[in-house]
């Protein structure tokens, strides 16, 4: 069985949209950070598929879906230790209570 | 003739000198020196007239260019010779004009010690009174147009800065600006009569321009450069030349722009003496005489309009002066008529021999008038010396009082009423035979004026020393001897100024020629005078009610005419309401609301653009990213279909 | 250079002022030295385009130069600068509100003035152009009077709207110096070259010359000029009336008229129906005006206006005109400038309405007053007549119909000039004294007589005597037309 | 064992790295060890190294034009080289203003903040002389993820606190976004290196596609228009020494990077992404200043003029010429020097008054006269009034502009510097021209942020003048 490679790239675009859309309409921090994920995910499946079916004979794709996870991890890291400073300053984590700064 | 230079650099050096140190100097000091600056410069002046008259070689006179210094260089490729100087062109005109003004001048800066003796400013009047005689003569020795055009402007200046004497009048603040502006309004024309003429002719020389071919019967340069130039169904020619008129209109005082010179009374009278009615008042006459080959042979039509202007404006002038009752304006209208006669005069004049009477005349009437005129002035002035009022009805009877002044009025006013043998009867008789010889409307209407000039002279002359003393409260008495001597010296002149051979002198085309009397015209002109004393005489000799009943019969005529005919009227409608009320304040609007006002929109609109963009900037990250994924996307299309 | 000398000495308010009037002094000395100069090499016979030539490569990589030089009109507008800032030191000389940094500035924008004036490549000139503008600003905003802050930024704004336009102006004339690729800023070259296709010229010439048309107060851009130099402080107006707006002239003249000869020669018909407009435009609205220092602002419009319409004549004698209009109309205004804020600094108002009689109670003010305002009406003998005879007889010679048109719509200028002078002369100095609190007042001290008398000096000497100076700026002009 | 050598050789050319790096450990290690008592000098320790980490930059250079080593991976180039002496030289700027800072109010983690900053100075590093997209990628990540934690540093202050939420948040979006069009990229050149990439040019939608997705990632970065909206409240609530380091030296490293990629990467497209950066740039600039001119405090009114700044920088970018290079560097050299002295002025109040509003300046120059001045200089130079540097600086960007015939683009751009000039003038206006009832009392400026202004106020009044600087830059840059 060999899936074409187009179908590959319609669910990461999906699922890089979906990430966008969970980032725009998320009410909680979490969900935005995990929506991220999602869009980092579609990132990772068009590297890991082009390097497949397009570029076999090097890794490159595969090596820069890895970096993309590692990174990927320091980030979150950061975030939710970001987060909980935010929770901490204002008990919640609510994304509408970022809103003070503005205009 | 280097020396003659002095005749402009001493009044000049006087201007400065007075005017810079006066105010360190005692008045009478200050005047003395100025009197004996000008008294060299009178020397100077008459031996100027013996050497040019007198020791000049027969057949025609020559003119002659003393010096021309270069002022202002305005040439370039294809103008070689466009160049503004300062000059000296001695000719019979311009000589004679040196004695006229100098004469008057002296004599105007002798009385005025007395005249002006403690008034404030008397430094200052001196100053100006010797700028203005540099003015004056620079203007009649100029060599180019463009000299004459800078003394003009001079002049009036210091016209200006005399009427505005006593500043601290506002009546007299407002006739000097009427004076400056409408004078200056009138330069505006000549300026561009200039510029036209000097556009083509490529030159302001005078001699250059009034250079004629006999033969041809052309002005050669002006013909060769603007014959038969065509601009709106007029030549060229013409449009310049009468621009050139009209700004001789504005400082003669010709209709309309006549309005200034009655207000320009309210200076002293000595300076009105000088400038109001010798010298300044007929620099229009002599800008005509000057360019007169190149009117009479370019431009005849425009000598027409000039002649009937003349005319039109003698007799409403004269007609104004029977109705006025305060005696410097009486003066003034006067002036305004005879001056009014040269340019008649001048406007009927021919070219050649006895055809150049005319020019002749206006001239020799020029020298006479300028004579009676100040005689007449000044004696007014020691009336309203003594009188302390320039009303007809503060006077009367006043023969008893100043002898001396009586006597010199009579003989001026018998002048200028034209009476043999007084100066005014040759003249005003050349004047009329040339007129004949050329309209005869128009010699019907100037010997009308004489006899309304007879008739209003007299009724001053009745009014003043004969009718009722009203109560003086204090005895009037004789000027003194600093006041009545210059007023003598001139009444000579007066009497025999009309002896001199000026058609031997003083001609169009420079060659002198005999004068026949024409004795028709003279006894007819004598009768008419005799007619309008003798109507005078009637009315005005004592105390009656005849002036008013004829005042009352044609009552709206005489209202309008006491009224000047409402002209003055006019002209503060257009000036206050059209143009300042209109022009100006719409513009001013204009400029502070829509130009100003837009630029203030502009910094406007991006202020408030700011403020209400605020809400972009909302604060939610979730927005933001919003944002920036249609940013992205907008971006693909852009790249892809653009 | 005088900058240096000056931010040394701190807080002495009257060793501040000694040391600005000997360096003023100094720099009118060598101003006229140079001209001394200047005229004795002519004489000589040194026919270079440009004198007291000094080059110094700056960037060489986009081929800019520091490079300085004057000619007949250069050295005619540095005459007038030092003249007009000598006395505006002298008219400023009662300014107590920290007098070293106002004098600093002071300095900055004479800086500016004079290097612009002398500088021969379009960067430096330009710099210089921006040097002498933002000054103001603070000159103004800070001892300035009445709505002086948003005056000054109105105009700071305005000016530098107008150097936007003329920076873009100056891009293209860079990129289009050479045909063969090595690009200059240097006006000598590029003219010489003179390698820009006419097409861009229609372009790059309205920028130009619109950008330099702002600072030159032309018809519609004029606006920031009279409130600026209403609240402008004396001698901030002398020096921006006076030789700040003729850098609107001269660079109009020096940059767009003498790089893009044919755009300008094409286009001048736009320019000239705008500047005419300005002239006589300008002399209405002083008319009706009742500050003293608006009815300037309007007839410094005016007669700027006259400058740039008889540069667009583009004829030796009406350019000729042209710069001896900048010369005297800065001198006279300056002079204007300073009586007004004498008689401002004595009256606290400037308000004719309020104001008579003056003429009785200040004489040499009065007088002084009445000599500017006939130099203003072209009296002869004073520069302004000169100046408008020139340029009227040159811009007549025009030999397009419609050009001598409005030569005679700006020749009625001179009467409606007469009427508003002749009102403030009357209403102000003469007639009875309105405001019996101005019966104590003093006349002119010292200082304040140093100002008007050294401009009146050079006024009559100017228009006595103008050969001289007529003939130093046509030669200049016949280099650049050749 | 060649492939050992090869390998270890490839670090020879990575001097300023490797060097960065030592610093960075020894600073760590240097906050390990030393004890309460140590901490006072640990600061001048940091600084101290950190200079001669700056001054041993200046000695390099590069024997030829160009060098790479791990195959392609890594880039270097005199003028890489020059670009990461202009952030070193930023850097030490902002520590010299952070020190007063650290100090007082950070007493405890200063290590921290030198080590975090450091760290992100090393990722501008990678991301300015990477050969490759992945070294790019992780060059970027590696200055914004610290970056985060640095606008988070005081961690009582909540504005901190979202201000670092929304940065990272951002950050990640866009990366996520970048990372997306980069995958493009590969999938569509099959190669990640820039020079292969480069070659392998067809013009296939999916990679203009891929270039857009790639310039949003890093307009987010540069702060462009429609990527700038997490710019403002950043740097507002972020520390000052933090934001002026945001607001200058990522802002610049990521300018180059970007340049060398548009001139690398996507030589042919220059068509379209020029196309592109003339509407970016318009309304960059044009967003940014309207947006400046209502602001009130001044931390967020430098942000949105920096907004505009940048769109004045994409001008020296969009013509891709070597001029435009040059133009680049020496307006981002200047405009180091400006921000960081207004950023220095500020925090200096800020950090002994804490006051940071528009009207709290008010009267400055009659308390403060030398403060007032060098931020009067500083406004001036942003405005691009001569003679200060920052006149050079836009004349030459916009010289380079019209290089490439984009008069309309300057000219919009000029309009646009008469409002930003309105809105510094403003400031100007509240230092000179208004009265304050209480206006700030005198300040006593410490030793290290006297020297910082010092320098910033000699190089915004000389670097103008010194033509030999941009000279220099001309003749080692490259373009298109």
């Amino acid at each position: 069985m060999n899936i074409p490679v187009e179908y590959f790239l319609v669910l990461s675009t999906l699922l890089f949209f979906i990430g966008v859309y969970g980032f725009i309409v998320r009410k909680n921090l979490i969900g935005i950070l995990m929506s991220i994920e999602l869009v980092l995910n579609a990132v990772n499946i068009n590297f890991v598929v082009f390097n497949r079916f397009l570029f076999p004979d090097k890794l490159e794709g595969f090596i820069y879906g890895l970096f993309v996870i590692i990174v990927a991890a320091a980030e979150t890291a950061v975030a939710i230790a970001i987060i909980i400073n935010v929770y901490r300053n204002m008990k919640n984590i609510d994304v509408n209570s970022i809103k003070e700064l503005k205009n | 003739m280097d020396y003659t230079i002095l005749l402009l650099a001493i009044p000049f050096l006087m201007f400065l000198i007075i005017g810079l140190l006066g105010y360190k100097m005692t008045p009478k000091f200050s005047g003395l020196l100025g009197s004996a600056g000008l008294a060299v410069v009178t020397a100077l002046a008459y031996y100027t007239a013996y050497r040019y008259f007198l020791q000049a070689a027969e057949g025609a006179w020559e003119t002659i260019t003393a010096f021309n210094y270069t002022w202002l260089d305005l040439s370039n490729a294809n103008r070689p010779d466009l160049m503004i100087q300062i000059g000296m062109l001695l000719d019979p005109i311009s000589v004679m004009m040196l004695v006229v003004i100098t004469t008057v001048s002296m004599m105007v800066h002798i009385y005025s010690m007395g005249y002006m003796h403690g008034e404030e400013g008397f430094q200052r009047y001196y100053a100006v009174l010797s700028l203005f005689t540099f003015a004056m003569l620079g203007l009649v020795v100029a060599t180019n147009i463009f000299q004459m055009y800078i003394f003009w402007e001079l002049v009036g200046v210091s016209s200006f800065l005399l009427i505005s004497f006593y500043f601290k009048k506002p009546s007299a603040v407002r006739a000097a600006k009427k004076a400056f502006i409408v004078t200056r309004f009138a330069d505006m024309f000549f300026l561009i009569g200039i510029l036209i003429l000097s556009y083509y002719t490529k030159t302001f020389d005078f001699l250059k321009l009034t250079a004629v071919d006999a033969e041809t019967q052309q002005a050669t340069l002006v013909f060769s450069t603007m014959g038969g130039k065509m601009f709106m169904g007029m030549s060229v020619t013409s449009i310049a030349l009468l621009l050139i008129f009209l700004g001789g209109a504005g400082k003669s005082a010709m209709f309309p722009f006549h309005i200034w010179l009655p207000d320009a009374m309210e200076g002293p009278t000595p300076a009105s003496a000088l400038i109001h009615a010798a010298t300044m008042v007929v620099a229009g006459v002599f800008l005509v005489a000057r360019l007169f080959p190149v009117y009479y042979f370019e431009a005849p039509e425009v000598l027409h309009i000039i002649a009937y202007i003349g005319a039109f404006t003698s007799l409403f002038a004269a007609i104004i002066a029977c109705t006025q009752t305060d005696i410097k304006r009486v003066l003034a209208f006067s002036t305004i008529s005879q001056i009014a006669y040269m340019m008649v005069a001048l406007g009927v004049s021919g070219y050649e021999g006895h055809d150049g009477l005319g020019f002749t005349a206006s001239m020799w009437h020029l020298f006479t008038h300028a004579m009676f005129k100040a005689t007449l002035f000044m004696a007014a002035g020691c009336i309203i010396h003594a009188v302390h009022s320039n009303e007809m009805d503060a006077m009367g009877g006043l023969r008893h009082h100043m002898k001396k002044t009586y006597y010199t009025f009579a003989i001026a006013c018998f002048a200028i009423a034209g009476i043999f043998p007084l100066s005014g009867f040759f003249s005003k008789d050349e004047i009329l035979v040339a007129a004949f010889e050329a309209d005869k409307i128009l010699y019907w209407c100037q010997t009308f004026v004489a006899g309304l000039t007879a008739f209003y002279m007299f009724r001053l002359f009745f009014r003043i020393f004969f009718y009722d003393e009203p109560n003086y409260e204090h005895t009037p008495h004789e000027a003194p001897a600093n006041m009545w001597v210059p007023l003598a010296i001139l009444s000579v002149f007066t009497i025999f100024s009309g002896w001199f051979p000026f058609s031997k002198w003083i001609s169009a085309n420079l060659i002198g020629y005999e004068i026949h009397t024409v004795w028709p015209i003279a006894i007819g002109s004598t009768v008419v005078a005799l007619i309008g004393i003798g109507t005078a005489y009637f009315l005005y000799y004592k105390k009656n009610d005849i002036p008013d009943r004829i005042a009352n019969s044609c009552k709206r005529f005489y209202t309008w005419a006491s009224h000047r005919f409402y002209i003055d009227e006019v002209y503060l409608f257009i000036t206050n309401k059209i143009i300042f009320g209109g022009i100006c304040a719409a513009i001013a609007w204009f400029d502070r609301h829509i130009i100003d006002g837009f630029m203030d929109l502009l910094g406007w609109t991006t202020n408030t653009v700011s403020e209400e963009t605020k809400e972009i900037q909302s604060g939610s990250v979730q927005q933001y990213a919003w944002v920036f994924i249609m940013g992205v996307i907008t971006i693909v299309t852009l790249a892809l279909y653009l | 250079m005088m900058a240096i000398i000056f931010c040394i000495n701190g807080e002495k308010k009257d060793l501040i002022r000694k040391v600005m009037a000997v360096g003023a002094l100094a720099m009118l000395g060598t101003s006229i030295y140079l001209t001394y100069q200047f005229l004795a090499l002519r004489e000589a016979g040194d026919t270079a385009e440009f004198l007291f030539r000094a080059d110094i490569p700056w960037y060489q990589t986009l081929n800019i130069n520091y490079s300085v030089g004057v000619d007949g009109i250069s050295v005619a507008m540095l005459l007038l600068s030092t003249i007009v800032v000598i006395t505006g030191v002298f008219a400023s000389w009662g300014m107590e509100k920290q007098t070293k940094e106002y004098f600093l500035w002071f300095l900055m924008l004479s800086l500016g003035v004079f290097g612009f004036f002398i500088s021969i490549d379009l960067f430096t000139m330009f710099l210089f152009y921006e040097v002498a503008l933002i000054p103001m600003y603070l000159l103004i905003g800070l001892w300035g009077t009445g709505r002086k802050e948003y005056s000054a930024m109105k105009l700071t704004l305005m000016l530098m709207g107008g150097s936007a336009f003329l920076m873009v102006g100056i891009f293209g004339i860079y990129y289009y110096s050479s045909a063969d690729g090595n690009l200059t800023f240097n006006i000598l070259e590029i003219a010489k070259n003179h390698a820009m296709p006419i097409d861009k010229q229609m372009i790059f010439f309205p920028l130009t010359f619109v950008g330099f048309g702002v600072l030159g107060a032309m018809f519609p851009f004029h606006t920031w000029s009279p409130d600026g130099h209403a609240s402008a402080p004396t001698a901030v107006s002398m020096l921006h009336a006076g030789v700040l707006m003729k850098l609107g002239g001269y660079g109009c003249f020096r940059i767009a008229m003498y790089l893009m000869p044919e755009a300008a020669d094409q286009l001048a018909w736009i320019f000239i129906v705008l500047t005419g407009t300005s002239v006589v435009y300008g002399a209405f609205s002083a008319c009706v005006q009742n500050d003293l220092k608006y009815i300037n602002a309007y007839s410094s419009v005016s007669h700027c206006g006259l400058v740039l319409f008889a540069l667009l004549m583009m004829n030796k004698t009406a350019m000729t005109g042209a710069i001896l209009q900048m010369v005297s109309h800065g001198l006279m205004t300056a002079l204007f400038f300073a009586l007004i804020g004498m008689i401002y600094g004595r009256t606290h108002t400037r308000d004719i309405r309020e104001m008579g009689g003056l003429m009785k109670i200040m004489p040499v003010l009065g007088v002084c007053y009445v000599i500017a305002g006939m130099a203003s009406l072209g009296l002869p003998g004073l520069s302004g007549f000169v100046a408008e005879m020139t340029v009227f007889v040159g811009a007549f010679e025009h030999a397009d119909l419609f050009h001598r048109f409005f030569v005679i719509a700006g020749c009625t200028s001179i009467v409606i000039t007469a009427v508003y002078i002749l009102r403030v002369v009357g209403k102000v100095l003469f007639g009875p004294v309105q405001n019996k609190h101005h019966e104590e007042l003093t006349d002119a001290c010292w200082y304040e007589k140093i100002a008007a008398f050294g401009l009146i000096i050079a006024i009559a000497g100017i228009g006595l005597a103008p050969l001289w100076l007529s003939n130093m700026i046509s030669d200049g002009i016949m280099n650049m037309l050749k | 064992m060649d492939i050992i050598k090869e390998f270890y050789s490839g670090f020879s050319i990575m001097n300023q790295e490797v060097s960065l790096v030592l610093v960075l450990v020894f600073v760590l290690l240097a906050d390990l060890f030393c004890g309460e008592k140590g901490k006072k000098y640990l600061q001048l320790l940091a600084i101290a190294a950190f200079a001669l980490n700056v001054v041993y930059g200046f000695t390099l250079k590069v024997d030829s034009t160009y060098q790479d080593s791990f195959a392609g991976m890594y880039v270097t180039s005199d003028m890489h080289i020059l670009v990461k002496n202009i952030l070193n030289i930023g850097t030490l700027l902002v520590f010299f203003f952070a020190h007063y800072w650290n100090e007082h109010e950070n007493r405890s983690q200063s290590g921290e903040f030198y080590f975090l900053m450091l760290s992100t100075l090393l990722g501008m590093y990678l991301m300015i002389s990477s050969g490759n997209f992945l070294l790019f990628y992780i060059g970027l990540e590696t200055a914004s993820i610290p970056m985060a934690a640095m606008v988070a540093f005081n961690k009582k202050a909540h504005e901190s606190a979202e201000a670092a939420a929304k940065y990272i948040l951002t950050a990640a979006f866009s990366s996520g976004v970048m990372l997306f069009g980069i995958s493009l990229i590969y999938g569509t050149y099959g190669t990640l290196y820039y020079n292969e990439a480069a070659n392998a040019f067809q013009a296939e939608p999916l990679q203009i596609m891929a270039m857009a997705f790639f310039m949003a990632g890093i307009g987010f970065k540069i702060s462009l228009v429609p990527f700038h909206l997490w710019t403002a409240d950043t740097y507002q609530g972020a520390p000052t020494p933090v934001t002026a380091y945001l607001s200058v030296m990522s802002k610049g490293a990521a300018v180059f990077a970007f340049l060398y990629i548009l001139i690398t990467v996507f030589r042919n497209y220059a068509e379209t992404w020029q196309n592109i950066l003339w509407w970016i740039i318009v309304i960059t600039i044009t967003v940014g200043n309207l947006f400046a001119l209502r602001q009130k405090n001044l931390k967020r009114f430098l942000a949105f003029s920096s907004i505009s700044q940048a769109g004045y920088i994409m001008l020296g970018v969009i013509s891709g010429s070597p001029q435009g290079m040059a133009a680049t560097v020496f307006y981002i050299f200047i405009y180091l020097f400006t921000n960081l002295a207004a950023f220095g002025i500020i925090s200096n109040i800020e950090n002994q008054t804490g006051k940071v509003g528009m009207d709290d300046y008010n009267g400055l120059y009659s308390t403060n006269p030398k403060l007032a001045v060098i931020m009067m200089l500083a406004m001036f130079s942003l405005g691009g009034i001569p003679f200060f540097a920052g006149f050079f600086s836009k004349f030459f960007i916009f010289l380079a502009a019209t290089e490439k015939d984009q008069y309309l683009l300057v000219f919009i751009a000029l309009l646009n510097t008469i409002i930003s000039l309105a809105y510094y003038l403003l400031v100007v206006k509240a230092m000179f021209i208004k009265e304050s009832a209480n206006p700030i009392k005198p300040i006593k400026s410490d030793a290290m942020s006297v020297i910082g202004l010092a320098i910033c106020t000699v190089g915004m009044i000389v670097l103008g003048f010194i033509s030999p600087i941009y000279e220099y830059m001309t003749s080692i840059s490259f373009g298109i």
